[in-house]
């Protein structure tokens, strides 16, 4: 028997064995140090992602493992992403870690680590096998990390239901895997995608099966995107995890579900759903789903008295919009959605922060304990209507400038061919949402700054929190007002998927 | 494609798998449940053997049914009072469901049967089922075998996280 | 000094500002400082009158460019002709007195320098518009000797009626204008110019169809309806009789209402390129000239007599300018055009005249009612007798200067029998109610005792002014003699120059018609041998027409003021409810929809736990099918969508895909609602269940 | 190769039938764990009779059963949670927050 | 390069709000006062900018002052673009003035102070923005950029209902942005090169095919429409301009509503000449109605305040008709003009109205009669103004009524323009209503017996705006003047 080793590259993956060994740090620290540092894991976390962060920069695009780990812009770019949330995640973690979680605050750290070290490879892979166990390494932490406070009924329900449908949509992942395994023979998307390009030249048809497989890879993945229908576990379980947790969830793993879908549909089955075949299937199923979400998703978060489930809805609409620029396969489809999610994680991650911060102090989420916010904690309440405006997609916040790019993606392909004019529609539904959406972020702005008694609390978060405010606020404005390096960044996405320009 | 016709096996253990699945999911009391889920698992790993993954079998029969299922058992026997009683196993989803699934059951193999465009095979199948099974993990798939490691340790940590009982 | 006429205008307006900024609390000197500027005017226009006439009537225009851009350039300058010189002289002639005259009239009122600085304002205003060189400026003047008017009438607002007066004023009026805006645009669109010159010009050179040119006309003339106080406008201007009495005697008799027949009478090419449009002044004309007359005839306020037969006059000029305009049209000669502005002139001094006076009886006895008068000849020594002059002159006796004037309208009409007999009809009603009003006023018995003692002669500064225009009363006329060479005829014209001839027959006839108005005056209500109640009583529902003005006020409240009120309510209703209801109707559905799975959960659902039945339980449960917390639920309709794409994909082929979208999309609505119900419905109920809800929420 | 799928699209709605109507965790659990065998059969088979140039249907199932195994792990733990919080582990309970 | 006037317009606010925001709350004084005199830094470069406009470069169509363009976010091919030309200037003398203006108004606010001086400073950079921008994106960008300070000033320092009213304008504005912005995207990506630079666009849009021109002006119309507000976009106005506190209205009456026009001026009337004229008959159409609904509408009001604020329906309202008939210089004028002297005279109405509000506390016409007598100097400049925005002759009002009037009814339906002069008669009777019923009549002394006289500050906020009335209406040359060449270059192109 013969063994060929595939060349390792290891320097490639050099961050991510850096985040797993980090991960073991945290964990023996807390052992070692008999769980009495609190600040400390924090801090080491914190101070771990950053060195992830820093080798990320080292690692050059390349591939290594054989066909099994790629380094290409788009890996590059979302792993920046995943790294953002778990960075605040992790930052504005440090209210719960003194209150309520007492024993476990290592493994609470280490597991987010994990995951993200999980999104990380899902980002890298070019493989059905090795897309799927990143996926999985992503969400099993998480249903832990949902469930983590034990003695808090909401949240272990959080965690059942997140288990429940993140193993269910796995299922159907797999079973949808599996036809486009039996279809292509291969599990290698790029070979998959010309597999079935010959296969259907061959045939001049593919059949059907290849919609059950679409069907069902959709269903696993709009789980994990949250859009409607599969979006009903979203508002309980942002509601009842820790609300850092929520907040990883909403971008972090959104964003890894973004990646998986890109990587299968985008840069997969985009090529064969060729111009016969086109207007493409999936882009009818997505641009549907991302019209439910965009809708629903705005429309429900209007009567929301819960915040978190306020920002949930708003997070299954965001993800509607960011499918717009999904289904809009040209030049600016992908690197609106790389941008789109960047500019999310800023307002959202912040957003939750302040979330936490209050939480923190007040114990509620409840938007009533926002009321005259402005007056008690002027500073948190200016960038908490920063956020939010920014989620509406005001000028000159980033929020805004990603909107721009995603429904100018779809408008450019509706008016480059026939096929497409529905974007049209799609893009209008998405606007005419938008506007809705403003009803309720500007909502809470009305709590904080229109009434006129003062609140009573008066709001002390401590600096890791105030940190990621700082930089979600920075974010915001920043890349609102001057966005062109990761504009230039993003705009390598498409090329290096392969996605041909039409 | 042709449709090759499969052994008498293939019947046997394809009605061991539907029955004892039918079971898991109707059964009242969740022990024989969980010991109807150990009867199927076993029966899919004999077609695993039928399909000539044997390694797979073998694996399929020491973590599922070695580790999996006897997990299932012993969480059932901890946690459940009603692991004896006969309540009402099915929500009010069951008419509706029933149909879905039983469509779906016939829907998939219509379509398959009926619109499927498959690959022409690429000649028999590797004949040295364990020896290349190891050097697919040695070679190409040694990343997400580390990844699965990785994986496996998260899992186990964050199950000890959830099932220990915390002094207060 | 003609060049530097536009100082005429400035002056006064000059006199507002320094009054408003800086005199505004010396009332004296305000009020000195006025009435030496309105001086400085007449000087000057009398200066301009005659370099005018040493000009032989040649026209000086100076304007510059107010905008200058393609298409419309319209012009603020001066215009000299003889006719505005001759209205200048009239307007600060009339002004001076009047304002000379207030100093006694509006002594000790609270707000006596602002009653000096809008005189001066309107002066300028009406000064302005007289000096106006084109049809745009005048049309400012116009607007602002409105403003002005609104200002003066409303002077007292504490008083409701002069508050409701001065707003009927401008509302009223503002109709007119409406119409000579409209008049403006076509002239701006037609004729590409505002200016007088260039109009007629075109008008002349027949650049402008026909149709198009009457158009203007009748739209000017609806300026000048409202102005003038024509019918079926004429309803302001009793009304405006509230304000100050000087104000009734300088605005609403001699010139602010005399400016519709300056209009018409600077419009005179107009008029005459259309003869239907001046046939519509002629018969405008006399009507109001008639309805007026007759409604004087029972009025018992001494000034709204006054104010219906200033209608009545103004009426008559138009009628005579609208002669003029169908006889040139038509090819004839005529004397309208002299008559008119003749009577123009001499109009305004005894009109203005009679104000005064009344102004001075009323100061004197301090009641506007006729028939609390009487028997003050003796008490008015100075009054009286330049009231009675003015009378004779309106009525036309010889040889005071209404005589002339009159008697030319008479000849304008005599082409023309019907509007002969009425202008001979109202000349004898005039006579009539102005006399009875003199004699009411002056002679018999005092029927006021009380008053009557109180009442004296006003001071100086009022009465000299009534001497002057006594003077002017009886002596104006005299510039027009039929027997002048070169008179007023020959100095105001149009088109060509008219030379006037005794008719002696028509002197006559109209001076019978004159003495006997003021015999029958005489015989009811000095000899009171006819008795005014028993000819009252006689024809009663003519007398209550009459009385109430034939009823005009109450038409328009009902016809034109409560509809635009009411529609301007319902508008507003349709605005909060309709319009607005409509913009946020998807807003509230959208709102509604979000509600309504929380209204079914809170409401219904309670009320199934509240133990109200099954039914409501089971619609409940449809309600809840969205968001119910469990989560297989979730997932079951997740998958129900899996499977209803997949069924669907399989029946509709790749051909039919384009149109399958939207089925697609709405089958999925319908699908899943659909299922779910089914679900909740058909799926069994455990009991005890529903109990366990919201705990947490 | 047709049976096959038939065989694991008929276990595959089984599970899915579990999954959506067990009330209680484990059972939903057990339903899964009938779903990925499911997938499993499929990859195999697939395997077997049209990718047989390499052994990645098999080695996807094998990645599958010891995922799944990891995901029991977890998600049994949950379970434990669920019976410490509740008393129980059905799933009608757990519904604390809706809309 | 010469110093970048257009860009301190923008930046000096900012900086102005910066600056504010670093002041200790308390000392509300010192906030008042700088923002005042920061606002004096853009007003005065905006009265510069006015004369050097008139004296160097009002004889040319040409952009003026240019910045730029600069490459902003070179990936969007979004530019940072300057310039102005005869219609953006007399905007920005507008904003400058009425800013400044505006804030000395608001010395009456106690509440918040800090934060209020400072949202007003960012409302003006974004006001002066959206005049001076020249790129579609920063043009869109500073069009949102006001929204939020405006939700912020309405909700906070607003009436009764000011959450309604504020979200209700945020909402209603947003809904138009969105059609601004897929029109902007479809234009951006129809022309080649991919440009969003309106000069381009300008030139290469008419050619675009006719029904997407329809399609784009379209969605730019109803964007714009309802910041005008057209008459049926206009409900969020009398909400917004009655709940709002007195500087505020005057901003949105002044300002804000003028950005729709000038908008339509800038951006979709040239661009789109064949949908402008297929169009136009329906525009002028609801012109018409704006016109006469709005007045009836001001009839029924029982409060001062909505009364001005529906009147402001009505007034633009000319505006729009004026915009209908594109092909004349003198309609296009008109509405300029009429954008000035609104801007000018309904701004002066409702600082006037606040003027009565702070001392009465209540803005109900019913419960005022006879105050004339009390306040004779507020009443005669009160007067003075509903006599401008009357449209009396001597005023700016009649000046840019007029040549609308003219102007339409050389270009459009002759019957449609006669109908709209009714609403100078509606207009008079409205306003003369309003000034009989609150200061003519009797005088309740025992109610109102307390009111004060406008004081000192108030009557400098008002006076130049008097001034400037007044000057406007007897001497409308120089204006007339500054814009003729730009507006008879803009009557070219949209006459295409």
């Amino acid at each position: 028997m013969e063994f060929q080793l595939p060349e390792y590259n290891l320097r490639m993956m050099l961050p991510e064995i850096f985040l797993f060994l980090w991960a073991l740090v945290v964990f023996l620290f807390d052992l070692l140090s008999k769980r009495r540092r609190e600040s400390t894991v924090g801090y080491l976390t914190l101070l771990g992602l950053l060195i992830c962060g820093g080798l990320l920069a080292t690692t050059g695009y390349g591939r290594g493992f054989g066909n099994m780990f790629f380094s290409d812009p788009m890996a590059l770019f979302f792993k920046v992403i995943f790294l953002g949330s778990a960075f605040m995640a992790v930052g504005s973690s440090f209210g719960i870690i003194k209150q309520k979680i007492v024993n476990h605050r290592g493994e609470y750290f280490g597991l987010i680590m994990l995951s993200t070290v999980g999104m990380m490879f899902l980002a890298s892979s070019q493989e059905l096998l090795s897309l799927w166990i990143g996926l999985e390494l992503t969400t099993i932490p998480l249903f832990v990390l949902a469930a983590f406070f034990k003695d808090d009924k909401l949240s272990v329900e959080a965690g059942v239901k997140y288990f429940v449908f993140g193993a269910f949509s796995s299922a159907l992942l797999l079973y949808g895997f599996s036809f486009l395994y039996g279809m292509s023979g291969t599990t290698e998307i790029v070979a998959m995608k010309m597999n079935l390009a010959a296969l259907f030249i061959a045939n001049g048809s593919l059949g059907v099966v290849p919609l059950v497989a679409m069907v069902m890879i959709i269903a696993g993945l709009g789980f994990k995107l949250s859009l409607p229908p599969f979006h009903q576990w979203a508002p309980d379980v942002y509601e009842g995890s820790p609300t850092p947790i929520a907040a990883f969830l909403s971008v972090g793993s959104k964003a890894a579900g973004l990646v998986a879908f890109a990587k299968i549909f985008v840069n997969g089955l985009w090529a064969f759903w060729g111009l016969e075949m086109a207007p493409n299937d999936w882009g009818y199923l997505t641009g549907i789903l991302a019209c439910a979400a965009m809708i629903y998703g705005n429309v429900v978060a209007i009567r929301q008295t819960n915040i978190k489930r306020m920002l949930a809805y708003s997070s299954i609409a965001q993800a509607g919009y960011i499918m717009i620029g999904m289904v809009a396969v040209n030049e600016w489809g992908l690197e609106a959605v790389a941008f789109y999610v960047f500019a999310y994680l800023f307002a959202n991650m912040g957003a939750f922060a302040i979330v936490a911060i209050v939480e923190d102090k007040t114990g509620s989420c409840q938007i009533g304990t926002y009321r005259g916010l402005s007056q008690s904690s002027p500073g948190l309440a200016v960038c908490m209507a920063v956020f939010l405006l920014s989620l509406a997609g005001i000028p000159p916040l980033a929020g805004f400038l990603a909107k721009y790019k995603v429904f100018a993606a779809a408008i450019s392909l509706a008016g480059q061919s026939q096929d497409y004019t529905w974007l049209y529609w799609l893009a209008g539904v998405g606007l005419l949402t938008a506007v809705f959406s403003l009803y309720y972020y500007a909502n809470i702005i009305k709590q904080m700054y229109f009434s006129a008694e003062e609140s009573p609390y008066r709001i002390k978060p401590n600096a890791p929190a105030v940190m990621v405010v700082a930089i979600g606020l920075i974010g915001v404005v920043l890349f609102g007002i001057y966005a062109e390096p990761i504009l230039q960044f993003v705009k390598d996405i498409p090329a290096a998927t392969g996605v041909i320009p039409r | 494609m042709q449709v090759l016709e499969p052994g008498i096996v293939f019947w046997i253990l394809a009605v061991v798998i539907l029955v004892s699945g039918f079971l898991v999911v109707t059964l009242r009391n969740m022990f024989h449940c969980a010991l109807c889920l150990i009867l199927c698992l076993f029966a899919v790993a004999g077609i695993y053997v039928l399909l000539e993954a044997e390694f797979l079998a073998a694996a399929q029969v020491l973590i599922y049914v070695g580790a999996v299922a006897i997990l299932i058992v012993f969480t059932v026997m901890l946690t459940t009072d009603l692991a004896s009683e006969s309540l009402i196993q099915h929500n009010e989803n069951a008419t509706i469901a029933f149909v879905v699934c039983a469509l779906f059951a016939i829907g998939v193999p219509y379509l398959i049967t009926k619109t499927g465009v498959w690959m022409p095979a690429k000649g028999e199948l590797i004949s040295d089922n364990v020896g290349s099974i190891g050097k697919y993990l040695m070679t190409d798939f040694m990343l997400p075998f580390e990844v699965v490691s990785v994986l496996l340790l998260a899992a186990l940590i964050g199950a000890i996280v959830l099932a220990r009982k915390e002094r207060s | 000094m003609t060049e530097h006429s536009y100082l005429i205008a400035l002056l006064p307006l000059l006199s507002f500002l320094i009054v408003v900024f800086f005199l505004r609390w010396k009332e004296m000197l305000s009020a000195v400082f006025s009435i030496a500027m309105i001086l400085v005017s007449w000087v000057i226009s009398i200066i301009v009158l005659i370099e005018t006439l040493a000009r032989h009537g040649e026209p000086y225009e100076a304007y510059y460019k107010f905008i200058d851009l393609v298409g419309f350039v319209p012009e603020i300058g001066i215009l000299i002709d003889p006719l505005a010189a001759v209205m200048l002289l009239v307007v600060t002639t009339v002004g001076a007195s009047v304002e000379i005259y207030s100093v006694g009239y509006m002594h000790g009122d609270p707000r006596f320098s602002r009653f000096f600085a809008y005189l001066s304002l309107f002066l300028f205003s009406m000064l302005g518009l007289v000096l106006a060189n084109n049809f745009f400026m005048i049309f400012i003047f116009w607007e602002l000797v409105g403003l002005t008017s609104y200002l003066l009438i409303g002077f007292w607002f504490e008083k409701v009626s002069a508050a409701d007066a001065c707003q009927k004023a401008f509302i009223t009026t503002r109709i007119g204008d409406l119409g000579f805006l409209v008049g403006l645009f076509l002239i701006a669109v037609y004729a590409g110019t505002f200016n007088y010159g260039g109009v007629f010009d075109s008008i002349s050179a027949g650049a402008i169809p026909a149709g198009i040119v009457t158009l203007i006309a009748i739209f000017v003339f609806c300026g000048a309806v409202g102005k003038s106080a024509q019918f079926p406008l004429h309803v302001w201007l009793p009304d405006a009789m509230e304000g100050p009495t000087p104000v009734s005697a300088l605005i609403h008799a001699a010139t602010m209402v005399a400016a519709g027949v300056y209009l018409v009478a600077r419009a005179m090419t107009v008029f005459v390129g259309s003869a239907e449009a001046s046939l519509v002044v002629a018969v405008i004309g006399l009507i109001t000239s008639f309805m007026a007359a007759t409604i004087a005839l029972v009025q018992n306020d001494i000034k709204r007599v006054l104010a219906y037969s200033t209608v009545s006059q103004l009426g008559y000029m138009m009628m005579a300018l609208g002669l003029y305009g169908y006889d040139s049209a038509m090819g004839h000669h005529s004397p309208g055009f002299y008559a008119g502005t003749f009577h123009l002139m001499t109009h305004a001094f005894f009109k203005g005249l009679l104000f005064l006076a009344a102004g001075s009886i009323i100061h004197a006895i301090h009641t506007n009612n006729i028939q609390e008068m009487g028997g003050l000849f003796s008490k008015l020594k100075l009054t009286a007798p330049a009231f009675i002059i003015a009378s004779l002159s309106i009525a036309g006796i010889f040889p005071l200067s209404g005589f002339w004037s009159k008697d030319e309208i008479v000849a304008a009409a005599s082409h023309h029998p019907v509007f002969l007999v009425f202008t001979l009809l109202i000349a004898f009603m005039t006579a009539f109610y102005m006399f009875r009003l003199c004699f009411l006023t002056f002679f018999g018995e005092p029927r006021d005792k009380e008053k009557y003692e109180h009442a004296h002669e006003s001071p100086k500064t009022m009465t000299y002014p009534l001497v002057f225009l006594a003077f002017l009363a009886i002596f104006a006329g005299w510039v027009g003699l039929p027997w002048l060479q070169s008179g007023f005829a020959s100095f105001v014209y149009h088109g060509e120059p008219y030379h006037p001839h005794a008719n002696w027959l028509l002197m006559i006839i109209s001076t019978v018609m004159a003495v006997s108005g003021i015999g029958l005056a005489y015989l009811m209500y000095y000899k009171k041998s006819i008795s005014a109640d028993r000819v009252a009583e006689k024809f009663k529902p003519l007398y209550t027409l009459l009385y109430n003005k034939y009823y005009f006020d109450e038409l328009y409240d009902a016809v034109l003021i409560r509809p635009v009120l009411a529609f301007g309510r319902l508008m507003w209703r349709f605005d909060g409810s309709v319009i607005d209801g409509l913009v946020n109707g998807t807003a509230w559905a959208t709102v509604l929809w979000a509600d309504m799975k929380q209204w079914f959960d809170k409401w219904i659902v309670d009320g199934a736990v509240n133990g109200s039945g099954w039914i409501v339980r089971q619609s409940g449960n449809i309600g809840r099918f969205l968001q119910t917390g469990r989560v297989q639920s979730y997932a079951f309709f997740a998958l129900l969508l899996v499977v209803l794409v997949s069924l669907f994909k399989l029946e509709v082929g790749p051909q039919e895909r384009e149109a399958g979208w939207p089925v697609l999309t709405i089958l999925l609505a319908v699908g899943i609602i659909f299922l779910a119900i089914l679900s909740r419905t058909i799926g069994r109920q455990p009991a005890g269940q529903e109990t366990k809800q919201e705990e947490h929420v | 190769m047709f049976y096959y799928l038939a065989l694991a699209a008929a276990l595959f709605a089984i599970g899915l039938f579990g999954v959506l109507t067990r009330r209680n965790v484990i059972g939903i659990l057990m339903s899964l764990e009938l779903m990925f065998n499911a997938a499993n059969i499929n990859f195999v088979a697939f395997n077997k009779y049209i990718a047989t140039d390499a052994l990645v249907g098999q080695m996807f199932a094998i990645f599958i059963v010891v995922v799944a195994a990891a995901e029991a792990v977890v998600g049994l733990a949950i379970v434990l949670l669920i019976y410490r919080n509740w008393r129980g582990i059905g799933m009608d309970n757990v519904n604390v927050m809706k809309w | 390069m010469e110093f970048p006037y257009l860009s301190s317009l923008i930046f000096v606010p900012i900086f102005g709000m910066v600056v504010v925001m670093l002041l200790p709350k308390e000392n509300h004084k010192a906030i008042r006062w700088t923002a005042t005199i920061i606002s004096l830094i853009p007003m005065l470069v905006s009265f510069w900018l006015t004369w050097d406009y008139f004296v160097n470069f009002s004889g040319s169509a040409a952009m003026a002052y240019q910045e730029g363009p600069y490459s902003w976010i070179p990936s969007l091919n979004v530019q940072y673009f300057l310039g102005v030309d005869g219609i953006s200037v007399p905007m920005l003398f507008l904003t400058g003035l009425l800013s400044t203006l505006s804030l000395l108004a608001s010395f009456g606010i106690t509440n918040r102070v800090k934060e209020y001086f400072a949202f007003f400073l960012l409302l003006e950079a974004g006001m002066m923005g959206v005049f001076v921008a020249l790129d579609f994106f920063l043009f869109y960008v500073f069009w949102e950029i006001m929204l939020v300070p405006m939700y912020f000033l309405i909700g906070v320092w607003g009436g009764p209902r000011k959450e309604y009213a504020a979200i209700k304008f945020f909402l209603y504005t947003l809904f138009g942005s969105m059609f601004m912005l897929v029109s902007i995207l479809i234009l951006y990506f129809t022309s080649e090169p991919h440009t969003l630079n309106m000069m381009t666009l300008i030139e290469t849009c008419p050619t675009l095919s006719h029904s997407l021109q329809m399609v784009c002006f379209i969605f730019f119309f109803i964007a714009f429409a309802i910041k005008v507000p057209v008459w049926p976009f206009h409900t969020w106005l009398p909400d917004a301009h009655v709940e709002a506190p007195t500087a505020v209205s005057v901003i949105l009456a002044g300002v804000l509503l003028k950005m729709g026009t000038y908008a339509m001026l800038r951006v979709s009337w040239p661009m789109f000449p064949d949908a402008l004229r297929t169009l136009s008959f329906w525009i002028a159409i609801l012109g018409v109605i704006a016109i006469i609904y709005g007045a009836l509408v001001s009839m029924a009001q029982k409060d001062l305040k909505k009364l001005v604020a529906y009147s402001s329906v009505s007034h633009m309202g000319y505006c729009m008709l004026a915009l209908a008939a594109f092909s004349s210089v003198t309609a296009i004028a008109g509405c300029m003009f009429q954008m000035v002297s609104h801007g000018l005279i309904t701004g002066a109405l409702f600082l006037l109205v606040g003027v009565l509000y702070d001392r009465a506390h209540t803005r109900e016409i019913a419960a005022f009669g006879g105050i004339g007598a009390k306040l004779p100097v507020y009443s005669g400049i009160m007067i003075f103004f509903s006599m401008a925005a009357l449209g009396l002759p001597g005023m700016s009002g009649f000046v840019s009524e007029f040549m609308i009037f003219v102007g339409a009814f050389g270009a459009l339906n002759k019957v449609l323009v006669g109908i709209s002069v009714l609403g100078v008669v509606l207009g008079a009777a409205y306003m003369l209503r309003m000034v009989q019923r609150i200061f003519l009549g009797e005088f309740d002394k025992a109610k109102w017996g307390g009111l004060t006289e406008i004081n000192f500050r108030e009557i400098v906020t008002v006076a130049p705006l008097m001034v400037l009335t007044v000057a406007i209406g007897v001497y409308p040359a120089p204006l007339s003047n500054l814009m003729r060449a730009t507006l008879e270059n803009l009557v070219t192109l949209m006459a295409r």
